[in-house]
């Protein structure tokens, strides 16, 4: 099937790469756009690790009624807070765009690098200079906000360090924004000759949707930090309704933003969803055209839909509505892909390797977390589970066990490319059946707890929640387990030399058809694409035995 | 490579921004009551029109750069939209905290 | 310990209907993942590579397949939303005959005043088959009165009213929480709520030794900060009176304007707090602000007060 | 299994026939200054956003407490502020100018047309500090000073106002502008540094998207002014 006009280069594994120069200095100056890729992997997992770390010990909390576990309440105000920012502004949010984003958007285009290289190292050294401010207050007496920081409890009650957590999230937004320009730019301007719109692949359709709201929701958010700044640091009333101010106008600010923040944390996730699913089931993906739509119709919709998250905040009924009915709207697209995806199995040939697995999961997880989400803008069952254990639970599945799920799918996907190393097989397929396993255990009982109105961000609660929490905790150290695994068995695999090939999936796409690990400048030519994407074929591939190093011959 | 405009429309443009701008200064000083506030947006939005059509080439650009500009103006408005409707039906209804 | 709840008390007249909401979406959810979840084993196991099964021309697109997976879900979430929209109105549209509750929130209590006088703290002890009306505020942060029994929960605010009705269908001792992050002790921030029959709720009324009713302390409070001065005695000051004021349209000054605001118990507060910032027509702007003078207790047991004034026949 | 097919375009055969300046990663110069040039525009949207949540909030307090907001906009001096406005509009113009003059390579004209920007910039700040200043010694400055300037307080009190409503304004008014005068340092600082080169002659051509690059943000700055005017001075000036 293939149809080559050039012969491809023989790859020599010790051949120069992207990889190859081992300095600091090289590191830290690079503007490639691969090693900054690296430089997020890097980060990001670290705060995965801080993020899970406060994980695990509210875990531990909760696992007696009593707030006896831990000392006393302050401190676990501190690590729920600390997980939910660490976890949303230093982790999910730069996970996919910023690693797998910034590594394969030119190599999927056929460009040399993104359009502005330099702007995007520095976008990296702004996300570790808000990073480290958020490492400083951890190590320097927390913040007890909670990752909302709804006034005027932040601005007026809370004696912690909410200054310097609101000058972190600011700056880490600018690191956000300038990625997403970068994007837009290289998407719109660096596209190689024949990569028409409708040739690209769905992952940087999906890039491109995360951009846009990169690029007009950041800013928001980060003059809502800075007026609580502001307020805070002078002392003056901005929110505070006893100096003309409201409360209300903050989360309003704030959920501008952050609710098409979820979006930005998913979108990539299903642009990752959508390159896996066609590529184990070799076969063209189903409905191209609608989950590329999809995408840009989630980013724009998400946009008019925050007030949902303030049914019972004081916001008018009329206005509640209006959000309800849009957020309704919203879950079509996120129901097109799903039903697209599902299609794509039929008629495929279908493969079940670890990327493929954690994509299989991807599927059933975000499937529940969304629908629980339509039971949240529900106005009047939201009254009820509004700020209790439910909505933890709904949010969880959807990033944990959606966003986190697809991340993995796509580091171990990628993983031989980035690489150019494979990893044992039988410990991914492990580790992606230990986090299914552990994730349900961890986060199903949740749903049942917060119906029941145990509320959320609650040290101590009542006996009877007990067994569902101790359910919870022990699903949350299989889990640990789950990720601990790919940590190990990856890095392991760094010690063997590269012998992943080009394409050991036999994967279409112009990634595919670079080096493992790829040249520093991506391509020896300039490609020129004459065929839509994913152009796999079920037939062809009967007599296929396992993967090979050049698919293509 | 791109349209350069002459001296001449640039200083047009200028004019009929000053215009403007003593045409929102006089309006403000006319008693038009609720209409007050829509004149000096309308009469904002127009210099805004102009520059950037003219002093920022708009006219002369892609189609994208006009799809940027929309766009923005558009989602500011979508916030501030969206934001005043809860502000503005608190207390339509007969209920206390609605 | 095997003995622990999955589901919560029903003890509220909104607790079926919100419940069926629930059942039915849970419906839904499950029925859409059952069929995706089926959908991707079958699919797995019988397209899975090697099996020997029909594999030509896979269909890439089909813009039926699209339409209608774009109207089902459309369809079932504009039913959810009307019917989680029509609920959510009754929910916070009170019926006439409710008893009135008055519910003050502040790190880290509820305290709690009955329309006849008595006051408690973090407990709420109301008769069964009464609807019942809690207008809320808070003193400090916001908060948020929780009770997972009735499906009820409403934030409360600093500087403004919130209200919530609920009719207690089962006598019980049931959670109230508070629901929104508060501080230090937000998670013990809560009590309960004691559904009572009837008569033993007159009973527990009146054993706090009968004092005053709110709306009796509030006159109190009416004379002491001299309000009584201007708006009941004096023939000197022209001040409205305030009986029947309360829930009946009031003509505001507005420039040279009259408009007409109704008298609910925000405008009263107001009125209050900044008596100039929405002046009765006909008067003269002399009242002076108690911003500051009152806590918020006292400021709902004098709007008690001018309540319990609205059966008389204003003299205007 | 192949999307692509490689044609013969080699990378060191491309970069023969380039301008010195192209940067690696683009493939000609019209690529480069498109995409400068978009960056740009998108930079921008991103800044509506970020001034657009202040006026968000503006405009929400300004229907919440509509008289105290508008007494407070009387302390604002109308004259200098429309002065001000005519200086950073006629700025646009010479920004324009600059570069009109840089697409037909003149590049004398344009360092003496980004000379004349930049003054006019300065001025704008320097009357903006003068306000500023005159604000502190009325005693308007929230944090610092703040209170009811003498004229208005018994119409203050006649009217029950809160003055801290008034304070909310000025901190918006403070907020606001200072924001603005920071793009506007930093436009200014920029188009320093654009002159220097442009006088040394450093840009291929004499920097045409360079200098068009930098005059979109000039004139947004202006846009920004142009709204902030009519905003915050001529909320009730009659
Ligand atoms: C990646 C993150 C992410 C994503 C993608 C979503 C997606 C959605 N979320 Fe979620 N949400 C959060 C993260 C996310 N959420 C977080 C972090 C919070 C809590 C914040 C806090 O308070 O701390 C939250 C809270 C939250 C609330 C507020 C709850 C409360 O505090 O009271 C609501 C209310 O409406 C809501 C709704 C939704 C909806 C409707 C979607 C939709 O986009 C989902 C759409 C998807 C589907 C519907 C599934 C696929 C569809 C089908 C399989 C077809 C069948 C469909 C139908 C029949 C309708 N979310
Ligand atoms: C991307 C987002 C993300 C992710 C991945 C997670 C992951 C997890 N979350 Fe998170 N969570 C949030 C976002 C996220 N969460 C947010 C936004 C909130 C709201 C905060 C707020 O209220 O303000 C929240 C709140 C929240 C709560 C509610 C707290 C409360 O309201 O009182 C709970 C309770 O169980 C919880 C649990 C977990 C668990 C068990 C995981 C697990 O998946 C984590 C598992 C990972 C690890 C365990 C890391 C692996 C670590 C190692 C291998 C090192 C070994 C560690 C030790 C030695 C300790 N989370
Ligand atoms: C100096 C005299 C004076 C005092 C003291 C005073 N009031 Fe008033 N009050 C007035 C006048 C005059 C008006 C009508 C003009 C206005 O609305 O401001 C008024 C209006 C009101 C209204 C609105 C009535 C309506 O018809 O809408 C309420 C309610 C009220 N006052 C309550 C109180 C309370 C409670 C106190 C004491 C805590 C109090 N007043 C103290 C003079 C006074
Ligand atoms: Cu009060 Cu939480
Ligand atoms: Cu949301």
């Amino acid at each position: 099937m293939s149809a080559v006009a050039v012969e491809p280069r023989e790859s020599v594994a010790v051949e120069e790469n992207y990889l190859s120069d081992h300095t600091v200095k090289s590191w830290l100056l690079t503007t490639d756009h691969k090693r900054i890729g690296i430089l997020y992997l890097i980060s990001v997992t670290l705060f995965f690790l801080v993020g899970g770390a406060a994980a695990s010990m509210m875990r531990f909390e909760l696992m007696t009624p009593k707030g006896d576990l831990l000392g006393s309440p302050d401190v676990y105000n501190r690590l729920f807070t600390t997980h939910g920012v660490v976890m949303i502004f230093f982790f999910l949010v730069p996970s996919i765009p910023a690693v797998l984003g910034n590594f394969l958007i030119p190599l999927m285009i056929g460009a040399r690098d993104l359009a502005f290289p330099i702007l995007n190292l520095m976008s990296w050294y702004v996300y570790i200079i808000g990073g480290s401010i958020a490492i400083y207050i951890l190590m320097f007496g927390g913040v007890d906000t909670g990752w909302t920081f709804y006034t005027p409890f932040s601005t007026m009650y809370s004696n912690t360090m909410v200054v310097h957590a609101a000058i972190a999230v600011f700056i880490t937004g600018f690191s956000s924004i300038l990625t997403g320009l970068n994007f837009i730019v290289t998407i719109h301007t660096m596209r190689a000759p024949g990569m028409s719109w409708f040739r690209l692949p769905l992952f940087v359709w999906a890039h491109y949707a995360t951009s846009l709201i990169m690029v007009l929701g950041t800013p928001v958010l980060a003059i809502a930090v800075a007026l609580i700044a502001v307020e805070r640091g002078f002392g003056i009333g901005i929110f505070n309704p006893n100096l003309g101010g409201d409360p209300v106008l903050f989360q309003h600010l704030f959920w501008f933003y952050s609710h098409p923040a979820v979006y930005i944390m998913i979108l990539p996730g299903m642009g990752v969803i959508s390159e896996i699913i066609p590529c184990f089931a070799r076969r063209p993906i189903f409905g191209y055209r609608f989950i590329a739509a999809s995408s840009l119709a989630i980013a724009v919709i998400g946009f008019v839909v925050w007030g949902h998250h303030m049914f019972v905040s004081g916001q008018s009924m009329y206005a509640g509505m209006v959000f309800s009915m849009l957020s309704f709207l919203v879950a079509v697209p996120s129901a097109i892909k799903v039903f697209n995806w599902t299609s794509t199995m039929y008629k495929g040939s279908i493969r079940f390797d670890t990327p493929m697995l954690y994509a299989l999961g991807f599927i059933g997880l975000f499937t529940i977390g969304g629908l629980t989400g339509m039971m949240l803008s529900t106005l009047a069952v939201d009254i009820h589970v509004h700020d209790t254990y439910f909505v933890v639970a709904h949010f969880h599945y959807i990033m944990v066990g959606g966003a986190v799920m697809a991340y993995l799918g796509g580091i171990h996907f990628w993983w031989p490319k980035i690489t150019g190393r494979m990893y044992s097989e039988l410990l991914g397929k492990l580790s992606a059946l230990t986090v299914f396993i552990g994730f349900n255990l961890t986060f199903f009982p949740q749903f049942v707890l917060g119906y029941l109105g145990m509320p959320r961000r609650y040290f101590e609660y009542a006996s009877e929640f007990q067994v569902l929490n101790v359910m919870s905790t022990a699903g949350a150290s299989i889990l640990a387990a789950g990720y601990a695994l790919p940590l190990f068995y990856l890095l392991l695999s760094l010690r063997q030399p590269p012998t992943a090939g080009k394409n050991p999936w036999g994967a279409t796409g112009l990634e595919w058809q670079v080096d493992s690990p790829p040249t520093t400048h991506n391509f020896d030519f300039t490609p020129r694409i004459d065929r839509a994407p994913y152009a796999y074929s079920p037939v062809a591939i009967e007599g296929f035995d396992g993967y090979s190093d050049h698919g293509s011959h | 490579m791109h349209h350069v405009a002459s001296i001449k429309s640039n200083l047009v443009v200028f004019a009929l921004l000053m215009v403007l701008l003593l045409a929102t200064v006089g309006a403000s000083y006319v008693p038009l009551g609720v209409m007050h506030f829509p004149v000096a947006m309308v009469i904002a939005t127009v210099k805004t029109v102009l520059i950037v059509l003219f002093f920022m080439h708009a006219l002369h650009s892609h189609r994208l750069t006009w799809i940027i500009c929309v766009a923005s103006f558009l989602w500011l408005l979508l916030m501030i939209v969206f934001t005043i409707i809860d502000f503005l039906s608190r207390g339509w209804l007969d209920i206390l905290g609605k | 310990m095997w003995n622990f709840p999955l589901f919560p008390d029903q003890a509220s007249s909104h607790a079926s209907s919100i419940d069926a909401l629930y059942f039915f979406e849970w419906a839904v959810a499950i029925f859409f993942s059952i069929v995706i979840g089926i959908a991707v084993v079958v699919l797995a196991v019988r397209y899975r590579s090697g099996s020997k099964v029909d594999r030509t021309n896979p269909p890439t697109h089909s813009q039926f397949m699209e339409a209608i997976w774009i109207a089902i879900p459309f369809v079932i979430g504009m039913v959810m939303f009307a019917w989680g929209a029509i609920l959510f109105y009754d929910m916070y549209d009170p019926p006439g005959d409710a008893l009135e509750v008055s519910v003050v929130g502040k790190q880290w209590m509820w305290y709690i005043q009955h329309a006849q006088g008595r006051a408690e703290i973090n407990e709420l002890h109301i008769p069964v088959g009464q609807a019942v009306k809690l207008t809320m505020t808070s003193q400090d942060v916001i908060h948020s009165f929780f009770v997972p029994a009735f499906r009820v929960k409403q934030d409360v605010l600093p500087g403004r009213y919130t209200s919530l009705w609920f009719q207690p269908t089962k006598p019980g001792r049931y959670h109230l929480f508070c629901a929104e992050y508060c501080g230090t002790n937000h998670s013990v921030m809560g009590g309960w709520v004691e559904v009572m029959e009837p008569a033993a709720y007159e009973r527990w009324l009146t054993e706090g030794g009968s004092g005053p009713s709110m709306a009796e302390e509030g006159a109190r409070l009416f004379l002491q900060h001299h309000c009584a001065g201007c708006h009941r005695d004096s023939v000197t000051v022209k001040a409205p009176r305030l009986e029947g004021v309360y829930g009946r349209p009031v003509p505001i000054q507005n420039g040279k304007d009259v408009s007409f605001v109704t008298a609910d118990v925000a405008y009263i507060r107001d009125s209050i707090l900044r008596p100039k910032s929405q002046v009765v027509a006909g008067y003269e702007p002399i009242m002076p602000s108690f911003e500051g003078q009152i806590s918020e207790t006292d400021l709902l047991k004098i709007i008690a007060y001018i309540k319990s004034l609205s059966g008389k026949e204003a003299v205007r | 299994m192949d999307t692509a097919t490689m044609a013969h375009t080699n990378v060191a055969e491309h970069a023969s026939d380039a301008s010195p300046l192209l940067l690696h990663q683009f493939d000609d110069v019209h690529q480069q200054s498109e995409s400068s040039i978009l960056g740009m525009w998108l930079f921008l949207a991103t800044e509506v956003m970020f001034f657009g949540g202040l006026l968000t909030a503006f405009a929400v307090y300004r229907l919440l407490n509509p008289r105290e907001i508008a007494l407070a906009s009387q302390n604002l001096n109308v004259p200098l502020g429309c002065v001000n406005t005519m200086v950073l509009l006629v700025s646009s113009l010479t920004m324009a100018l600059a570069v009109r003059a840089s697409q037909l390579g003149r590049r004398k004209d344009v360092v003496r047309m980004l000379l004349l920007t930049m003054i006019f910039g300065t001025m704008f700040l320097v009357v903006k500090g003068f306000e500023w200043r005159a604000d502190y010694h009325e005693n308007l400055i929230p944090w610092i000073n703040f209170e009811v300037p003498h004229h208005q307080a018994e119409e203050v009190h006649e009217l029950g106002l809160v003055p801290a409503k008034m304070e909310l304004f000025f901190i918006m008014y403070f907020f606001m502008t200072g924001l603005h005068a920071l793009h506007l340092i930093i436009g200014i600082v920029m188009l320093a540094i654009m002159a220097h080169l442009v006088h040394r002659n450093w840009f291929s051509g004499s920097g045409a998207v360079q200098i068009e690059v930098a005059g979109l943000y000039w004139h947004f700055i202006d846009i920004v002014w142009v709204f902030l005017y009519p905003l915050l001075y001529l909320i009730s000036a009659h």
